[in-house]
């Protein structure tokens, strides 16, 4: 008795386990199929250049430069405002210098105001996916091509925007421990000083 | 309108009461706060005046409220205290009544709701901006640039207590002559300006009256936030986040702000001057802000950054 | 006022393993910030009061134990033993909340910095359907193993109690050594990147989970040994197997949305 | 004595005398005794500190303050905001919480359910003893360095936000307090365990949810925000901890973490917590009301779910303390809208209470007073709330002294004077000996005038634009500054009228009969003596 109603479950539980097995080798093309529709983990944010229609909508792009504290570098943009139109691909350029006397890395950092329009501007090239590092006195043009994607025309909480500022910081890549006790102390202590 | 003007006596009531000065606006306007003010500053932004009345609307609402609530509770202790109602009544429920306070609560919500948004929106959606300003926060001064002006950039940090001393050294009076002086030259004025204890810097913001004014703000330390409150405007400058907001000065004068963000020990001592002046003002102020603040350039050979396409 | 007790609520004797816990807890918080900040003998405090605690919760719930065999667990004890555990289980979950509200945060708007897409660039993730999917195999096979046990100790099946609760701490084992293996040969670390904060965090706060879930069904195996539960009377059987249940739908949440879907 | 009769029959060797009795209890009418002492302690020194704010803010200048750090200014600047984080913590960690809940809660929710003790008397005893660790914790922080060395103690505010928590505070002060914060977390969450399976399990039979007194309801809602809430916090703060001490990038925008991250997780347990703090004074003044009316409480149904509500809606609208953050405004809007959505079952209650006396028998006695003052503060606290929910206002006021003025009306007010009115309302019970009736009159009418005096100016303060955790102010400031430190000078005096009051109650107060509040009092623990049995309903109740 226990051991025939014992057997049934271990049964049942092994079809179970295959079927999860089974279950989850399904999801992984339901899961692209997904992904291809909702744009989500990143797969399809970029379009072809070719299918991309330029449209007569022109959005103002502005450039803002900073760095955070750690960061000694002079890092400003080379250009004032670019005017856009939705979905044409545009170059801009930032420029970055390091005045210290040590060679220096660091990464970037974006944000787009207003918020909402992050999801609408497109990077295609840009300096900040990658870790730069200058040399000591260096400097060193920093390109980004973007565009704004025309689907930003079909939501309607878009429409009133009409200039766009596109800003990187950049922060120093710290080794680890690098940014730890030891270096605020003396940030605060110069703070206090000034 | 009414609801403006209703609140505006009830307010100017209340403050005569209390034995506060109320604030006429004057022609080339100070920005701050007055001694014994009640309510806001005097508003010198379409956003600011905005709030303003929205808060006078809200006062009514908020007032009548309080004064329902009292006027009840001082009914029962009149009349239904142990003496003067010895029997208290028993009844626990009345439909109607439950009803009725849900319901007008939810349609006064109702009706705070459409100014409310109107005046979100109005606030938040930054129209397209005439020039921008970029206020970056640090422990504890602001750095102010103006992109759309060449490479101007400066500090603004705050004059310290000495400067207000009733007597203080020749050294420190030399030291804070010589700030105002700057003061005064860069905005070309005929005499020495008048500066306020914790509110005044060494230098000032200066922008165009009538113009939309966007600023972009951020911080590099700790969080803190930029804020004119005349302006109607108060935002974060976060690290690592560029935060936008924007203003339109209607009136000529100095608008004073503190940061409003708790960013460390001197937390109370960074605050922010806008001095708005006529465009003529501003185009001579830039030509001689360009000559006192402008960076050299620097001249070194440039090369290409390693450039990564989007995955 | 009657003197004599008419109800079957279980008024617990006064203890001091409360007060004691309490205590060790304050040394080793204590011990840990010092530690952390390179205090001398801070290793030791620490040390000395997360053992007392150790001490504390094994006499503590050794007590209860003493208690549920002594018959002061009746049924509507026993009820409110289960909404204490169900409602620690609900924080718990909460705790969760935290770490997957973190994840998703960067994992949905993530920034330039780690290289604007998910996983950030130059982080080699692992392969979902390697040791992760293995892993999430033993434990779903261990939930089985869990209810197993439970079956049997409701029918009466002692040896059946224990073969479950041994291959479910067996599996709970070696789902912490694959999990140990894949850390030590993890190509990304803790520090220094969004990365490997919020999947360390998560998993190994996960992992941490799975470990004291073994340590409880470990504990109902020995008790099993010693001829503890009855097929009326076995919460801490029952308590040990919603834990390790809570454990395994975590995993699934984590396997779904770091390993699998995070992988990119 | 029937239970001293009890120990005979031997169900339970349960009372241990002497220290024992108190840190092995496990007892939950001892338990809320040590929770109430406990929090008059913590509150005496969150109090003493909000004084010494007080103290610095009263004119303009830095001139207090250098007098504790020996002249140095920095040192001066920083104690201040040690002070207000430290104030904020201990207030709300340390005095409303072990007070309302696990004192009062613990004294009286057995009672009124009818049950002989918490659920789980052993842990309910770790839950308070938790406490002491944690607030030791809090006090050691303030001796070890915060932003740097010299400067000890946390300066970050009560908010804790990074980076001023993380690369703004190096020094150990900020980790211990984030463990006191932990323990006072962890207290929490195993209390809310307890309460919750009390009620649900141990009710006496037919006393039906819908029966149960609105005290219980109260403290019902309060533990699900807690058992909710503070895992996140838990979480949020670890994350820090690991962030300052473990190289993690959670919060650090250079590794790709988002300081916003911790506020929206602070705010998603710090909404709540709100509410956490202020129910269980709803829960408490409904009984008040009704009690001194002599009427039952008005719309029992509808008050019990209002809170309920409140519960709900207090975790879905956190981010209306973010409105400057740079939110988008869509999601602006959508916080507005769910905020004020609040003000509907606060209506519901305010009315509700108002209703409860109205057409009462009412007898003015000292609790009645608190609760009467509780509505008045609470209906002002409550309509400023309605209007800093709106975005585009609150851009006004946040942190200003308009929401310093708004939410120690709720809190500091609210919450307090529902301490104070279940004092006086429940220490003949407690204690065996009724408060002297003059003294608590005037110990309220102190209270009311002083806090009403320091707190309201600082609406006119927010309102023209002073910032609030500043320790200097501009001369224009001046004048409603020190009438609030005025106000603040006369709650002391209240204070010291209350120790006179504890003293004299347990030192020459009357014997307090069974029930001293006549036919209006109609919950269990009017049944039975004063002071209670060790333990009670050794036989269940059977209601109705």
């Amino acid at each position: 008795m226990t051991n025939s109603k014992n057997n049934r479950t271990a049964l049942v539980l092994a079809g179970v386990a295959v079927g999860m097995v089974g279950m989850a080798y399904a999801a992984v093309p339901l899961y692209q199929i997904f992904c291809q529709i909702t744009g989500y983990g990143g797969t399809t944010q970029v379009a072809q250049a070719a299918e991309r229609p330029i449209l007569e909508r022109v959005i103002k792009v502005r450039f803002s430069a900073n760095t955070h504290r750690d960061m000694p570098w002079n890092f400003r943009p080379l250009q004032g405002m670019q005017r856009a139109r939705v979905g044409e691909q545009m170059l801009a350029f930032f420029e970055a210098t390091n005045t210290t006397a040590h060679v220096i890395t660091g990464t970037a950092t974006f944000n787009v105001t207003p918020h909402k329009a992050g999801a609408y501007f497109s990077k295609i090239q840009c300096f900040c996916f990658t870790e730069q590092t200058l040399a000591p006195g260096e400097r060193a043009d920093m390109p980004v091509t973007y565009f704004i994607d025309p689907a930003i025309m079909d939501d309607p909480g878009l429409d009133d925007v009409k200039e766009i500022v596109l800003s990187y910081t950049f922060f120093r890549s710290g080794k680890e421990g690098e940014t730890g006790e030891s270096k605020n102390h003396a940030m605060v202590a110069e703070n206090l000083i000034k | 309108m009414a609801f403006k003007i209703a609140a505006t006596a009830l307010l100017s009531g209340l403050a005569w009461l209390l034995g506060g000065v109320f604030m006429k606006v004057a022609e080339a306007v100070t920005g701050m706060a007055v001694p014994r003010q009640l309510g806001f500053q005097p508003a010198a932004t379409e956003t600011m005046e905005m709030v303003a009345s929205f808060h006078d609307f809200l006062m009514i609402i908020m007032t009548s409220i309080v004064v329902l609530v009292t006027a009840l509770l001082l009914i029962i202790v009149i009349r239904f205290n142990r003496k003067a109602n010895p029997v208290p009544s028993k009844t626990s429920h009345n439909t109607l009544l439950e009803i009725a306070w849900t319901i007008i609560p939810v349609l006064i919500l109702m009706a705070i709701a459409v100014p409310s948004f109107k005046l979100l929106y109005f606030q938040d959606v930054v129209p397209e901006a005439d020039m921008v300003i970029k206020a970056t926060g640090h422990q504890w001064y602001w750095t102010y640039e103006y992109p759309d002006h060449g490479d101007l950039t400066f500090d603004a940090i705050m004059l310290p207590d000495s400067y207000y001393a009733a007597e203080m050294s020749q050294d420190v009076r030399d030291e804070r002559d010589a700030v105002l002086a700057d003061i005064q030259h860069l905005l070309g004025r005929g005499e020495a300006p008048e500066i306020h204890r914790l509110l005044d810097t060494d230098t000032r913001i200066v922008v165009p009256v009538g113009k939309i004014v966007k600023v972009l703000v951020m911080a590099d330390d700790v969080i803190h936030a930029w804020a004119i409150p005349s302006f109607g405007v108060k935002i974060d400058a976060v690290p690592g986040r560029t935060n936008e907001i924007w203003f339109r000065a209607t009136q000529i004068g100095t608008f004073y702000g503190q940061c409003s963000e708790l960013c460390g020990i001197r937390h109370a001592f960074m605050p922010i001057v806008v001095e708005v002046v006529s465009e003529e003002d501003f185009k001579a102020w830039l030509g001689r802000a360009g000559a006192m603040y402008n960076t050299a350039a620097v001249d070194t050979p440039v090369r290409l950054a390693e450039n990564a396409t989007a995955q | 006022m009657a003197g004599e007790v008419m109800h079957d609520y279980h008024l617990v004797k006064p203890s001091h393993w409360p007060v004691v816990s309490a205590a060790s807890t304050f040394f080793t918080a204590l011990g840990a910030v010092g530690w952390m900040h390179d205090y001398p003998y801070a290793p030791y405090v620490f040390t000395l009061g997360f053992l007392s605690l150790l001490y504390c919760m094994a006499s503590w719930w050794g007590d209860v134990i003493a208690e549920a065999n002594g018959g002061d667990h009746t049924p509507i004890v026993q009820v409110g033993l289960r909404y204490g555990m169900i409602l620690f289980i609900a924080s718990e979950v909460m705790f969760f909340v935290a770490w997957f509200w973190a994840y998703f945060n960067a994992a949905l708007f993530t920034p330039d910095v780690v290289g604007g897409v998910w996983p950030p660039t130059g982080i080699e993730t692992f392969d979902p359907w390697h040791i992760p999917f293995i892993n999430t195999l033993i434990l779903l096979l261990s939930g089985t193993t869990v209810t197993w046990a439970h079956h049997a100790i409701i029918e009466g099946d002692r040896e059946g109690l224990k073969k479950g609760l041994w291959l479910s701490v067996l599996l709970g084992a070696t789902f912490t050594g694959f999990q140990a293996y894949e850390y030590a040969h993890a190509a990304f670390g803790f520090a220094g990147n969004i990365y490997g904060s919020t999947f360390y965090m998560a998993t190994g706060f996960h992992g941490f989970h799975v470990i004291v879930g073994t340590i409880f069904l470990a504990v109902c195996l020995g008790r099993a040994y010693r001829g503890h539960f009855t097929p009326d009377q076995h919460f801490g059987l029952e308590a040990a197997a919603w834990y390790w249940h809570f454990v395994d739908v975590v995993w699934l949440f984590l396997f779904a949305s770091i390993y699998w879907w995070g992988a990119g | 004595m029937a239970d001293e009769a009890a120990i005979e029959v031997g169900q339970a060797a349960h009372h241990p005398t002497g220290w024992r009795r108190w840190l092995y209890s496990t007892n939950h009418k001892d338990i809320g005794t040590m929770y109430l002492v406990f929090a008059v302690i913590s509150g005496l020194i969150g109090f003493a500190m909000s004084i010494a704010i007080r103290m610095e803010m009263m004119y303009p200048g830095v001139e207090v303050l250098p007098v504790l750090t020996g002249g140095d200014l920095d040192a001066a600047y920083h104690l201040f905001n040690v002070l207000i984080t430290a104030h904020g913590l201990i207030m709300v960690f340390f005095l409303v919480m072990p007070a309302l809940i696990g004192g009062f809660g613990n004294w009286f929710l057995p009672i009124m359910i009818g049950a002989p003790d918490m659920a789980f008397p052993r842990m309910n005893n770790v839950s308070f003893w938790l406490l002491p660790p944690a607030i030791t914790l809090l006090v050691i922080s303030t001796m070890v360095g915060g932003p740097s060395d010299a400067l000890t103690g946390v300066g970050g505010g009560w908010t804790v936000y990074p980076p001023l928590s993380t690369s703004g505070q190096p020094g150990p002060a900020m980790d211990l307090a984030i463990l006191a914060l932990h323990l006072a977390g962890a207290s929490s969450i195993l209390g809310a365990v307890n309460f919750i399976t009390t009620v649900f399990n141990m009710r006496a039979p037919g006393m039906t949810m819908h029966k149960m007194p609105l005290f219980v309801w109260s403290l019902l809602v309060t533990a699900f925000l807690l058992l909710l809430a503070i895992p996140v916090l838990a979480g949020a703060i670890t994350m820090l901890l690991t962030d300052r001490n473990f190289g993690t990038t959670f919060f650090d925008p250079a590794g790709g973490g988002d300081p916003l991250l911790f506020q929206h997780l602070f705010w998603f347990f710090g909404h709540p917590e709100v509410y956490i703090l202020i129910l269980p004074g709803f829960g408490l003044i409904s009984h008040i009301i009704s009690t001194f009316s002599r009427k039952p409480i008005f719309g029992y149904l509808g008050m019990a779910y209002a809170m309920v509500a409140i519960g709900f809606i207090g975790f879905i609208v956190w981010a209306h303390h973010m409105y400057t953050v740079g939110m988008d405004v869509d999601v602006k809007a959508y916080f507005v809208a769910a905020t004020m959505v609040i003000a509907v079952p606060t209506g519901i209650k305010i009315f509700s209470w108002i209703a409860t006396m109205w057409g009462g028998s009412i007898e003015f006695k000292t609790p009645m007073l608190w609760a009467i003052g509780f509505i008045f503060v609470f209906t002002v606290g409550g309509v400023t709330g309605v209007l800093i929910s709106n975005a585009g206002i609150d851009q006004s006021v946040h942190d200003t002294y308009y929401i310093v003025a708004h939410f120690h009306y709720t809190m500091s007010l609210g919450a307090v004077f529902a301490i104070f009115a279940g004092f006086y309302y429940w220490i003949g019970k407690m204690s065996g000996r009724q408060y002297p009736e003059t003294l608590g009159k005037i110990h309220f009418w102190l209270s009311f005038i002083g806090v009403n005096m320091v707190f309201f100016p600082q609406h006119f303060l927010g309102l023209a634009g002073m910032p609030r955790r500043i320790v200097d102010y501009n001369e224009v400031f001046s004048y409603w500054n020190f009438w609030s430190s005025i106000g603040a000078y006369i709650s002391t005096a209240g204070v010291l009228v209350f120790l006179l009051v504890l003293w004299k109650t347990f030192r020459s107060g009357e014997k307090c009969p069974d029930n001293p509040w006549g036919e209006g009092a109609t919950t269990l623990e009017w049944t039975l003596p004063s002071p209670p049995p060790f333990h009670q309903f050794n036989e269940l109740p059977k209601i109705k």
